[in-house]
């Protein structure tokens, strides 16, 4: 039990925590925003050096709770990343909370909560427990999609977010049922044995399309994208940051220990299933994100075609392919949380940072955030030397190397594709003047710039030296499987 | 002094990373300082690095300056290389690029101080990607150059973004070249698949092993890459981004444009022709594309009244003789063009780039003439270059270009690879080629300098020629495109004496495929007076044709008898016109239907039920992206459907 | 007599089948909320007994009173609330919808069905099995009861975190906004 | 002897009309009560399973799926009356500001 409790830690200190914030919320008005924003910082910091002593505490291989939880290297890389995730989504907030005058204690607590579930998928080896901290995960965000209860835009993103979310969770949850129904058992381990020793029945089958549904549905894959454009852009801005980075890795991570770990015996079966999507899904993201002119909406896009692009890296497996989706979701994660972070900067007068027109001329007046967001767009073009290009080379160097080079063409061909829709914001930027009596400017948002210029120098420096980083995002994949 | 190669590609980054970091609020002085300085100190440690490695009889000096990824099976490190071919590379690039740099303190000194430094700051980061490219050591080191050149040229032809045009050349350029890129990114990771590395001595070492286990990814690998070198060099089908580049500030058309950038595919197929010499069918292709680029592109510059336009498309046909050259198997001869095309393209350009100025911006060289009474230093510097273009001994191109048609001759007439018949056809392509480049160029010259100023008195009451800043570059360049060719002197000039020291100094990593029978040293003699005729024929047919009392009534007579063909070449085969049709506006069209079929129609009932068909297919479409919830709703149902389908059927 | 012995948990499992498949109808049928609810209400009774028949007590007591008691309540009261009523759909939208929904619905059914069918072979196993701990025989309260809080207390913690994120949700959406800046 | 194919039609039943509800139903808590067939379905499963099983696992998850269920049908309804307050529909083709 003690031995329990340790590795579950780090989530229990973080909802302990979780409940202090909003508790504290609650007892000190709306005006606390500083206090507030630098408790849930330090709540996630202390969480993070919790992961790191109960990591050293632990045997990555031993299972606990019944077998339904583990704390390896693949856990704690997702954790530690969740946990960068939420700081840089909390900071982000601050001054975006206070300039729309949102009460902080629920909104920074609820993130806390998300980033909980999120992290009890990243270790659960039992499929019921991913189940409950997938529900976490999802109802926190459903509420933080329409926190902005002034805005119709923003109770929208939560109508839709939940009835669709709900009807996929559904779904899931059917696909679950028969897969207990044909293996007798939730644990992964369990299952992988069952589904290897003997040949799978049609009833398993569907159970995984079923689960395989819920799952892309989750990483906002086409067919099941079709929440995402919506919800994205109706969201508060760092919840959208959030749901395109957080959610999207824990979804990865769940997907990942599933089915490379527990529906390994299917592979033949599913990989099909998951590759045709990926090719829709990088084909679709790219071409819809083409003549969108509302930024966020492009960005929303974007994020649907780098799910697709992360997804050639769960086709491939093995190793090689489920390392160069973990190095891929780093780099995805500080790239988009920045890029969304210039949007914020931009988003004053509830007309600017929504159009590309509203992007015209900004290098000339904020030449620093500028240049990071041209980091950032690069970077999401994967164009070297940033860290969007190590991560696809990574990602398609594995994919080609397992054999799926169909694919891997699709995916160059259309990130060439997506550098058209990046350049025209760096365009805007760079190359032309604002036009207009009243040219957009930045507001003043000191957290915001600096989360922009943290994750700027990420986006180089795992771009020039990634090899610590893909150190990092290896070490899950040696003495330790999946299970 | 050679552990500090990576001082080479570093001083420039730190020249760009300070003009940044200062955030452009230097003044015109301290921008000089910097920016022009460190490709001074560039030039200064290249030299003293060569004079050095002139002592090392070309061995492969490599150098690793950090472990870059390291992960599983895939490993690249950050290392640089110098060898003969590098070092070639690095003398042009660095001395070149110095001297555009001094010539842009006087082209650019009437840009504001912001845009001055800015120009600089690009500028210096230009040389950064060239000389990584050029240095690096494995290829997804010299693709990071490759992209960082890209880059720095899509920022530099969108230089002025005040023109509109200037922005749309800019993406263009950058969308076409990531067409070539898209093929070189699948080639590293095919050949990283095959050959479990990147490394060139890795690749190299693998394949000099056991040549037949790789053969069939040979032709596939030394393919794409050559897509790639398509699409940077400017070659058939991908050649139509340089023209419009041509929107950018002229010293950028002369460093990136013509002496360096475009020359990168010719390096890269030269850089791995370990891979291509295994690959008859890539070297034909090679070639092929090649000759039919330099006769294409040459044709297209008979028309042109744009004088940078005109030296454009001559760099789009030279750039053509070196993958001629290549795809012969003279990978030397290929980068010995690539050399001498770097002094007297650039100069070309900077000369042009003069007249210009000396013009007030003018362009068009219907409005020019009789300059060369007025700005008598860039007049005969442009000679030199010209003659050496046109290959007239003793100038560079001469060698250069009489070395590339004498091997190619030698490929067709030794039945290289068994397409002996298919280089033939290529070296008749090839001597065309150069009586027509022999002829717009002198066109150009006429045209420009001699005859009568045809522009208004205005304008000609301020001609002047240009600072020393913008002279001495011109003449270091002139002197360097009458020098460079003695580098390379055939065998068959000095009978037989082999004093071509620039092939066996790239013999070791570049050695010359040779061909079983020789031609004899009569046949190679009469193949050298043949350009030489040819070359003069272009000349006297443009002296009679564009200068004198005669001038431009024949050729206007030509359009007169042949309007059809007149126009076709003037506007450059309707190429553009075509990629319009075939590709821009079908794309654009898919994404409008994308976004308005597919995604944005809300169900408001403007349906009408003219038929029941149209309706249901309308309707499929609307569901897509409504906005509204239930049609989402049946999309994931559609979505579940077809997942279960799948599995099960 | 003895046929409506022997086959008595058929003919109460037909009812209750009936029951919740004519409450799912209704759900979607009914126009009126108010109706569509007490339809649904139907459904989870009937539901709950089939649990009974499954010999999952302890669940058909929870599915009694957290859905017919809790969840119901909830929705009758929000209906009442908002003032709910039917909202007629255009007729020409309808016909262009539903068929497409119902049809892909059906295939989905038969698609799933044809797999289910296949693989639900094999009688159902002793019902004793359900109400053991540890070898001992017990209720299947109890039973279900130990296997919550020694087996599954990892997720059940979890749940519990997801009630108290479901009533923080249920605060912060439901409560007045009373201009801007103004909150709670 | 009612077997587990029995359970299992029924469960698809509902499971079926609980999707095709959500696609063809605009009413936001009708909607909601869609989702909740959904989840009744799957618990259907569970318990029928379980029983042929011998196994006590399906019949805790669906305790969770029930708890789990309860919090999202508050968390819906939170919304809804958060929407009403704000557009007084319940409409969901109303929701559709954005689109594309």
């Amino acid at each position: 039990m003690r031995a329990d409790l340790i590795a579950l830690l780090p989530e229990l200190m973080l909802a302990t925590l979780a409940m202090a914030v909003l508790l504290a919320g609650l007892a000190s008005g709306k005006a606390r925003h500083g206090l507030l924003g630098a408790g849930a910082v330090l709540a996630l910091a202390a969480t993070g050096v919790t992961l790191w002593l109960a990591a050293g505490a632990t045997d990555p291989g031993a299972h606990f709770f019944s077998g339904m939880f583990v704390l390896d290297h693949f856990a704690i890389f997702f954790k530690a990343l969740f946990l960068l995730t939420a700081a840089l989504v909390v900071l982000l907030s601050h001054d975006y909370l206070k300039r729309n005058d949102y009460r902080p204690g629920e909104y920074l607590a609820l993130v806390m909560f998300a980033t909980v579930g999120m992290m009890t998928m990243a270790s659960g080896v039992n499929l019921a427990v991913i189940y409950v901290g997938l529900e976490l995960m999802a109802l926190s965000t459903y509420i933080l999609a329409g926190y902005f209860r002034r805005e119709v835009k923003s109770h929208e993103a939560a109508a839709k977010y939940f009835v669709l979310g709900a009807m996929s969770s559904g779904i899931l949850l059917y696909g679950l049922s028969l897969i207990y129904g044909a293996t007798g058992t939730l644990d992964l381990a369990t299952l992988a044995r069952v589904l290897a020793s003997a040949k799978p029945g049609p009833s398993a089958l569907v159970g995984v399309a079923l689960l395989a549904c819920g799952f892309l549905f989750k990483v906002a894959a086409v067919p099941f994208h079709v929440w995402t454009p919506d919800v994205y852009e109706g969201a508060p801005t760092p919840i959208t940051a959030f749901m395109s980075v957080g959610p999207k890795a824990a979804a990865f991570a769940m997907f990942l220990r599933v089915f490379i770990g527990g529906l390994a015996p299917l592979a033949a079966s599913w990989i099909w299933l998951v590759g045709v999507a990926a090719a829709l899904t990088m084909i679709w993201g790219n071409v819809a994100a083409l003549t969108q002119d509302n930024v966020k909406r492009m960005l929303a896009y974007s994020s649907i075609a780098h799910a697709g692009y992360a997804l050639v890296g769960l086709v491939a497996g093995g190793p090689a392919g489920v390392n160069s989706v973990l190095f891929y979701m780093l780099v995805y994660t500080v790239t988009n949380i920045g890029a969304f972070g210039f949007v914020i900067l931009l988003e004053s007068r509830g007309y600017a940072g929504e159009t590309v027109a509203d992007y015209a001329g900004l290098a000339r007046r904020h030449p620093a955030a500028a240049f990071g967001m041209l980091l950032f767009m690069l970077s999401l073009g994967g164009i070297p030397p940033t860290a969007g290009f190590m991560g696809k080379l990574y990602l398609f160097a594995a994919a080609v190397n397992a054999g799926y080079v169909w694919l891997v063409v699709v995916a160059v061909l259309m990130s060439a594709v997506s550098l058209y829709y990046y350049l025209r914001i760096v365009l805007q930027m760079y190359l032309r003047e604002g036009d207009g009596a009243e040219p957009a400017t930045l507001v003043a948002a000191p957290w915001t710039e600096r989360v922009i210029w943290a994750c700027g120098v990420a986006v180089l420096v795992i771009g020039l030296l990634p090899a610590p980083f893909l150190a990092a995002a290896r070490a899950m994949a040696g003495a330790v499987g999946l299970l | 002094m050679l552990d500090l190669l990576w001082l080479v590609p570093a001083l420039p980054l730190a020249g760009a990373l300070a003009l940044l970091a200062g955030a452009l609020r230097f003044g015109k002085r301290t921008t000089t300082a910097i920016g022009v300085g460190s490709a001074g100190l560039t030039l200064a440690a290249v030299a003293a690095i060569l004079v050095q490695y002139a002592g090392m009889h070309g061995e492969t000096v490599a150098r690793h300056v950090f472990n870059w990824i390291s992960a599983g099976d895939v490993t690249v490190d950050f290392a640089l290389r110098l060898d003969p071919l590098s070092a070639v590379m690095l003398s042009f690039v660095t001395l070149v690029g110095f001297v555009i740099h001094v010539y842009s303190i006087g082209y650019m000194h009437t840009e504001g101080d912001r845009a001055y430094a800015r120009f600089f700051a690009y500028l210096n980061l230009f040389m950064f990607a060239m000389l990584t490219l050029v240095l690096g050591a494995n290829l997804v080191v010299m693709f990071i150059g490759w992209e960082g050149v890209g880059l720095c040229s899509y920022l530099l032809i969108g230089f002025y973004f005040d023109k509109e045009y200037c922005a749309a050349a800019g993406i263009k350029a950058f969308v076409v070249n990531r067409i070539g890129d898209f093929g070189f990114l699948l080639a590293i990771f095919w050949a990283f698949k095959v050959f479990g590395t990147v490394d060139f001595a890795g690749m190299a070492t693998a394949l000099a092993a056991d040549p037949g286990r790789y053969a069939a990814a040979v032709t596939p690998i030394a393919l794409l890459l050559f897509v790639g070198a398509i699409g940077k060099s400017a070659q058939l089908p991908l050649y139509v981004w340089l023209p419009d580049a041509m929107a950018g500030p002229t010293p950028v058309s002369a460093l990136i444009h013509a002496a360096t950038m475009v020359t990168a595919g010719v390096y890269m197929v030269v850089r791995c022709n370990f891979i291509y010499r295994l690959s008859p069918t890539a070297m034909l292709v090679v070639a092929a594309v090649g000759g039919v680029t330099a006769i294409f592109a040459a044709t297209i510059g008979l028309a042109q009244n744009d004088i940078k336009k005109v030296l454009a498309y001559s760099t789009v046909s030279q750039l053509g003789y070196m993958f001629l050259a290549a795809g012969a198997g003279a990978f030397a001869g290929g980068i010995f063009h690539v050399f001498t095309h770097a002094f007297f393209k650039a100069c070309l350009f900077l000369g042009a780039g003069s007249v210009i100025h000396a013009c007030s911006g003018e362009q068009d060289m219907r409005r020019m003439g009789g300059l060369a009474k007025k700005i008598p230093v860039t007049y005969w510097t442009f000679m030199v270059a010209t003659l050496a273009l046109c290959g007239i001994p003793p100038f560079a191109g001469f060698f250069s270009k009489d070395e590339i048609l004498g091997r190619v001759f030698a490929a067709g007439a030794g039945n290289l690879n068994g397409f002996g018949a298919s280089y033939l056809v290529l070296w008749a392509l090839g001597l065309a080629a150069a009586f027509l480049t022999a002829f717009y160029m002198f066109r150009a010259v006429y045209m420009t300098f001699h005859g009568e100023f045809r522009g208004t008195p205005e304008q000609w009451h301020h001609v002047h020629e240009s600072p020393g800043t913008m002279t001495w570059p011109l003449k270091i360049l002139a002197a360097g495109s009458a020098l460079v060719g003695l580098l390379g002197v055939g065998t068959a000039i000095t009978f037989g004496t082999d004093l071509n020291w620039f092939e066996s100094f790239l013999h070791r990593v570049a050695p010359t495929v040779e061909v079983e029978h020789a031609p004899a040293l009569a046949t190679e003699w009469v193949l050298i007076l043949l350009s030489v005729a040819v070359a003069l024929a272009g000349i006297l047919l443009a002296r009679r044709f564009y200068s004198g009392a005669e001038a431009f009534a024949a050729p206007q007579r030509m359009a007169e008898r042949a309007p059809a063909v007149y126009a076709a070449v003037a506007n450059k085969y309707y190429v553009d016109e075509a990629y319009d049709r075939a590709v821009v506006r079908p794309l654009g069209k898919l994404a409008r239907f994308s976004w308005k079929g597919i995604d944005t129609i809300a169900i408001d009932g403007t349906l009408n039920a003219s038929a029941f068909f149209t309706e249901i297919a309308g309707d499929l479409l609307r569901f897509l992206q409504t906005g509204n919830v239930r049609n989402y709703a049946l999309f994931v149902l559609c979505g579940a459907l077809a997942a279960a389908a799948w599995l099960l059927l | 007599m003895t046929w409506f012995l022997v086959h008595f948990a058929e003919i109460v499992f037909y009812s209750l089948a009936a029951v919740a498949l004519a409450g799912a109808v209704g759900v979607i049928a009914f126009r009126s909320p108010v109706h569509a609810a007490l339809s649904l209400l139907g459904t989870f009774l009937a539901v709950a007994g089939v649990f009974v028949l499954m010999q999952a007590e302890f669940l058909a007591a929870v599915q009694v009173l957290v859905y017919a008691g809790g969840v119901m309540v909830l929705f009758l009261f929000v209906i009442m609330l908002v003032k709910a009523r039917d909202i007629p759909d255009e007729p020409q939208y309808v016909r262009r919808l539903v068929p497409a929904a119902v049809g892909l619905g059906a295939l989905l059914a038969a698609l799933v069905g044809v797999g289910i069918w296949a693989a639900s072979g094999g009688l159902p196993a002793d019902g004793a099995a359900l109400r053991m701990v540890a070898g001992a025989p017990l209720g299947n309260t109890e039973a279900v009861g130990w296997s919550l809080y020694r087996d599954y207390l990892l997720p059940f913690e979890v749940v519990s975190i997801v009630l108290l994120v479901a009533m923080i949700g249920a605060i912060v959406m439901g409560r007045k906004e009373s201009g801007r800046g103004g909150a709670a | 002897m009612i077997s587990t194919a029995h359970v299992l039609v029924l469960s698809l039943a509902l499971f079926t009309l609980g999707v095709v509800g959500m696609a063809v139903r605009r009413n936001f808590i009708t909607v909601l009560m869609c989702v909740e067939l959904i989840l009744n379905a799957a618990n259907l499963n569970f318990i029928a399973f379980s029983r042929q099983l011998g196994d006590l696992t399906g019949q805790v998850f669906a305790v969770f799926v029930i708890t789990i269920a309860a919090a999202e049908a508050a968390i819906g309804l939170g919304i809804i009356v958060a929407l009403v307050r704000l557009k007084q529909t319940v409409n969901l083709d109303q929701v559709n500001v954005m689109e594309g």
